[in-house]
């Protein structure tokens, strides 16, 4: 039998972490995943991460993977892929299909690290070919580079509905809308502001009711809900589309730990029981990541990392005294990312009415995914100031800080709880660098300079569409609800290594449309 | 028209990886697609949506979650049924045919 | 884990409802209305369900369609989906052919 | 306060179950009691053959009046159908010694009136065409058969249920008291109380520590046992299959998909520190060896599941049935170790025809629990 001191189950962002913390202390790790690719859900996810420098914040998802990856390498960690654990048995042995034979292995100690799977809900035509998970969309985009349609209903606007969303535009796909029965927008108001204003409606209080089509999806028909989510008839709307992407929550793949008698407890999901450190009610099992309960890949890294440091006290390869102190930096770096109005305990809340500085929520980004102009004054993000200046449209308290970290002029302040929304100095001293728009996980920083000229103001936008356009180009500026306002010129689109695929693209408009034109569209033909 | 399925650059991953270009069958007629890509990716870039047609009902299916959990992308692959497309890399030559509820249409047995 | 569960309480009479056509199981194409009947003639729990209709217990072994399943039982039978006990999950977690099953390297 | 009933039933496998059924069918009240669920046991864990052949003297009465009189007519009976196929078991052997223990069988059986018979590899492989030319007899019953172990257990759980029976799920039996020397009350884990004139226990290796309260030791030990179960394929052969060497059984159910079981050798000494009847790291693994010895053909097809469940193992390899002398009130129904479910419905008719003060189908005197005498 071949014996590990550990054994990992996933190479995903928790599995990866715990695996390079029990090698880094001088553990024999193996760590096998079923994929033919490691790192779990992390090189699906191109876009840049939040929390802060200690969460890899601003690093897009793919990169962070092929870090983790390299630095696991780099340990002697052993990394099987295409390696499938078909069952985890007692006495901490685990069977792994892979290379035409079941293999045996066992672990002084055994993290299980499998990850989620999509949740999903059935109605009339769900089965048709062109009924997808969210998540297959990502994998088929981002992974093999092949598009899932030609035009997309999203049905949820959790973050993972919002980042497939802009991720299927970014491919090139149409998304007609997004839907959710729920009344606001679950996810990130800042994901959701990215995805609208480029044109995507977004329907709350709506439920898919239908796929249409005999042998594909031809066609959507959606409708309203009352409060108690069943469909008002009357209500119904019709949406060309050939693909239906379901993005209606994940549940943790845990079936492996009930499998190995750990005992499992509901919440949102089957999970496993655990202490503090990770470890389950089978001495040795440990979990973290997403399978002990649904959170997002910056709590995977940590969770996952506090469970290598556990698992190397236990088996002897760190003192108490050592432990102690890695142990409560890495549970506050977690709690760090646990504040705020998206923490664990708060989700599914749609009670919350204004921001931990007591100012009041934007009840326009719950409804229809975007800020309108008119509420976003009282946010500390957004000053009024001569000459070039970053408007920060952050108006939900997420924890990220890459902002602050951005302006080496100190024009941007979140402090040290990284939930805070961030603050623009009143007298910024800003050199129009960018750095700050590029920084942005949520892309909700803008520069504005409203004395660009004459009768003109320029706005600088994230930008991470193809084609590009090209300087002195003239189209359309678009609002943060996707609808046209004005005629734009292009100055100037820049992009360099270290803004990391984020173009800053610079448009001229109308003075009096500074504070409005929020994205650009060329013109047709 | 149909849109072109292949994302040739991409705005954040750049020009995608692709393995050599091979060729396969399905239900006996030529398709191309790149060695080591998913069946389900050559299939779906090549604009075919069903995989399979169901043992009571007779209905079409086709990828649904892509990673291989849902087993609704089975088809008959080198004469074995239920093979998951979604993770089965592409190999020269393969003999891929749409599944009729438990075989192909042809038995393979 | 096991819940009390006296099989005569009465749930009702069984009512159709205009969805019961949608089908739930995608591998054994169970629908919504044969998995209420079910309920109503006392298969209370996942696994009788499971046994009795094969809902769950195709190629994906109930990976898409448990926790829809788990709450059609719970609603009939007037529960919260949380109070039933899921699915038993065993190996093998993913499809393995005869041939590799028999084939063990070092043991 | 006690519930009453007239019946109490400990188990709510196929014994309890059927039992239930032919006793509600009569008019009689009964509640089963069950601390899992309907099936939850060996019941739910067997490849559902319905087997005359190979079968001890003692229990084969039961099991030729159960395929002759209730297996055909059970899916009309119950309204559900548990797919009984009387479609044949073939026993196969691939050395000499193999065929030596197949011939003893065969003689043993022919003793009652039992149509079995040896036949050559050839003659088997012309029965069941995919076998492996390695395969040099086998020993073939054509009026053994199968059935689904799922679907008739619930069936009859089922057809109780509408019948009357009450069946209570999550209440399991700790303790069973006497009133006047008579088998009376069930005390549960809840602390319920549920009183009757008769007792039957039929909860499978637990049987024996439940009897035990009432100073009853039934000598079952209980033995572990694997199953897998495969994709559904297209048919390839519908009889039973059992082997000579008894290293795999099973058969290829109405849906498509293989039910194989088989040993891998630690059986009886697994140190299986949890409850949860979650599989073992190795037996199937050693189970497929032993089928594709016997069926390569089936190498490329996929497993999807596998089960395990304890076998209620009896000293002497045949059932303890019946009411048990010194305690009026008490029946039983356990150590049926391995092969219950065959023989299931003509039990269950015989000791509702028991309890109900009626002559029974079958004798049960060779079985019931005074047999256990000291022999060496």
């Amino acid at each position: 039998m071949k014996r590990y001191e550990l054994l990992v189950v996933g190479a995903g962002p928790a599995g990866l972490s715990a695996a390079i913390e029990a090698a880094r202390l001088g553990m024999k790790v193996a760590v096998f995943d079923e994929n033919s690719r490691p790192g779990g859900q992390l090189f699906k996810q191109i876009h840049k991460f939040f929390g802060s420098k200690e969460h890899k914040a601003k690093i897009r998802g793919y990169r962070i993977g092929a870090e983790l990856l390299s630095e696991a390498e780099r340990l002697g960690v052993e990394v099987h892929l295409n390696a499938v654990v078909t069952g985890i048995f007692e006495f901490m042995e685990i069977n792994v299909m892979e290379n035409g034979e079941l293999c045996h292995y066992k672990g002084n100690a055994v993290l299980v690290a499998a990850g989620a799977r999509e949740n999903m809900i059935p109605f009339e035509g769900w089965t048709l070919p062109g009924v997808i998970g969210a998540g297959a969309a990502q994998t088929m985009m981002n992974l093999h580079g092949v598009r899932p349609g030609q035009r997309v209903l999203m049905v949820g606007s959790g973050n993972v509905g919002l980042v497939v969303s802009y991720q299927l535009l970014q491919a090139g796909i149409q998304v007609a809308a997004i839907i959710d029965a729920a009344p606001q927008v679950g996810g990130y108001g800042v994901h959701a502001s990215k995805v609208a204003r480029t044109g995507v409606p977004f329907l709350l209080s709506h439920t898919i009711i239908k796929a249409e089509g005999t042998e594909r999806v031809t066609g959507a028909v959606i409708a309203k809900v009352d409060e108690k989510f069943r469909p008002i008839a009357g209500t119904e709307q019709h949406f060309d589309v050939d693909t239906i992407c379901m993005a209606v929550g994940l549940s943790p793949m845990s079936q492996l730990l009930a499998m190995a008698g750990c005992r499992m407890e509901e919440r949102r999901g089957t999970v496993p029981v655990l202490n503090e450190y990770g470890e389950t009610s089978v001495a040795g099992i440990f979990a973290a990541g997403d399978v002990a309960g649904i959170e997002e890949a910056s709590s995977a890294m940590l969770t996952g990392r506090i469970a290598g440091t556990a698992i190397a006290r236990k088996l002897g390869y760190l003192d108490e005294e050592t432990f102690s102190g890695e142990y409560q930096a890495l549970k506050e770096a977690l709690s760090r990312l646990h504040e705020g109005m998206f923490s664990p305990e708060n989700r599914g809340r749609r009670d919350l009415t204004e921001t931990d500085e007591g100012i009041p929520l934007s009840q326009s980004l719950l409804k229809n995914g975007y800020i309108e102009k008119e509420e976003l004054t009282r946010f500390p993000g957004v000053v009024k100031q001569k000459g070039i200046h970053p408007v920060i449209e952050c108006t939900q308290n997420i924890p990220c800080n890459p902002c602050q970290d951005a302006c080496k002029f100190g024009c941007i302040a979140v402090g040290s709880r990284i939930t805070k929304l961030p603050e623009v100095a009143k007298d910024s001293r800003c050199t129009g660098c960018g750095m700050c728009v590029a920084s942005c996980s949520g892309q909700a920083i803008f520069l504005v300079n409203e004395d660009y000229d004459e009768t003109g103001a320029s706005v600088t936008l994230p930008y991470e569409f193809f084609p590009y356009p090209k300087a002195g180009e003239r189209g359309l500026a678009l609002g943060r609800d996707g609808r046209p306002v004005c005629e734009a010129e292009v100055i100037s689109v820049k992009s360099s290594p270290v803004m990391d695929q984020t173009a800053l693209l610079t448009i001229r408009v109308p003075k009096e449309m500074a504070m409005t034109a929020r994205f650009y569209r060329a013109k047709e033909g | 028209m149909e849109m072109e399925m292949r994302i040739n650059e991409h705005p954040i991953l750049g020009v995608i990886e692709k393995g050599r270009l091979v060729h396969f069958t399905l239900d006996g007629a030529d398709m191309e697609g790149y060695e080591g890509e998913p069946i389900a990716a050559a299939l779906r870039a090549a604009g075919v949506m069903t995989h399979r047609h169901t043992v009571k009902r007779g209905e079409p299916r086709g990828i649904f979650c892509a990673i291989g959990r849902c087993t609704d992308c089975v088809m008959v692959v080198n004469g074995k049924p239920n093979v998951r497309t979604c993770v089965t890399p592409l190999e020269e030559g393969m003999k891929v045919q749409t599944q009729y509820g438990k075989t192909a249409k042809e038995q393979t047995k | 884990m096991s819940i009390y569960l006296d099989r005569s309480r009465s749930i009702g009479e069984f009512v159709p409802e205009p969805d019961d056509g949608l089908i739930i199981c995608r591998c054994e194409e169970i629908t919504k209305g044969e998995i209420r009947q079910a309920v109503h003639e006392g298969m209370w729990t996942m696994t009788e369900v499971k046994r009795f209709l094969r809902a769950g217990m195709g190629l994906c072994q109930g990976q898409t369609c448990g926790r829809i399943v788990k709450g059609i039982i719970a609603k009939e039978l007037g529960l919260e989906a949380a109070e039933l006990p899921g699915n038993v999950d065993r190996a093998p977690a993913r499809p393995i052919e005869l041939t590799i099953l028999g084939n063990e390297g070092e043991q | 306060m006690a519930e009453c009933s007239e019946v109490l039933i400990v188990g709510a496998g196929i014994i309890g179950c059927a039992t239930a059924y032919y006793l509600a069918k009569r008019g009689i009240s009964v509640t089963v009691l069950e601390g899992e669920m309907i099936g939850h046991g060996g019941s739910s864990r067997n490849a559902g053959g319905v087997r005359q052949s190979a079968r001890d003297i003692r229990e084969l009465p039961l099991a030729m009046y159960s395929v002759k009189h209730l297996w055909p007519a059970l899916s009309e009976e119950l309204g559900v159908d548990v797919e009984y196929h009387q479609v044949g078991n073939i026993r196969l052997g691939l050395t000499n010694d193999h065929m030596e223990i197949l011939k003893k069988l065969v003689e043993n059986c022919k003793k009652d009136g039992l149509d079995v018979r040896l036949v050559s590899g050839e003659e088997a492989r012309e029965i069941c065409p995919y076998m492996s030319e390695e395969v040099i007899g086998a020993s073939w019953c054509p009026s053994d058969g199968n059935a689904n172990a799922l679907l008739s257990t619930l069936g009859y759980y089922r057809r109780a249920r509408e019948l009357g029976a009450r069946f209570i799920t999550g209440e399991e039996v700790v303790r069973l008291e006497t009133c006047r020397g008579a088998a009376r009350r069930a005390v549960t884990k809840r602390g319920n109380l549920y009183e009757a004139e008769h007792i039957l226990v039929a909860a499978g290796y637990e049987s024996r520590d439940i009897s035990a309260t009432l100073g009853i030791d039934i000598p079952l030990i209980r033995k572990y046992d694997e199953c897998l179960v495969t994709e559904a394929q297209p048919d390839y052969f519908p009889q039973t299959l059992g082997t000579a060497d008894a290293d795999f059984y099973g058969h290829q159910t109405k849906h498509g998909s293989f039910v194989f079981g088989g040993d891998c050798g630690f059986e009886y000494f697994h140190n299986r520190r949890q409850e949860h009847t979650a599989v073992t790291a190795n037996s199937a693994s050693c189970m497929a060896r032993n089928i594709l010895k016997y069926f390569p053909v089936l190498s490329d097809i996929r497993v999807v599941r596998q089960w395990g469940g304890w076998l209620d193992k009896c000293m002497d390899g045949v059932p303890v049935l019946g009411a048990v002398r010194e305690i009026p009130g008490l029946h039983l129904a356990a150590g049926f170790s391995g092969h219950g479910f065959g023989i299931a419905p003509a039990v269950a008719l015989c000791l509702a025809q028991e309890i109900a003060g009626e002559e029974t189908a079958v004798d049960l005197s060779e079985l019931r629990y005074d047999r256990f005498k000291s022999v060496k």
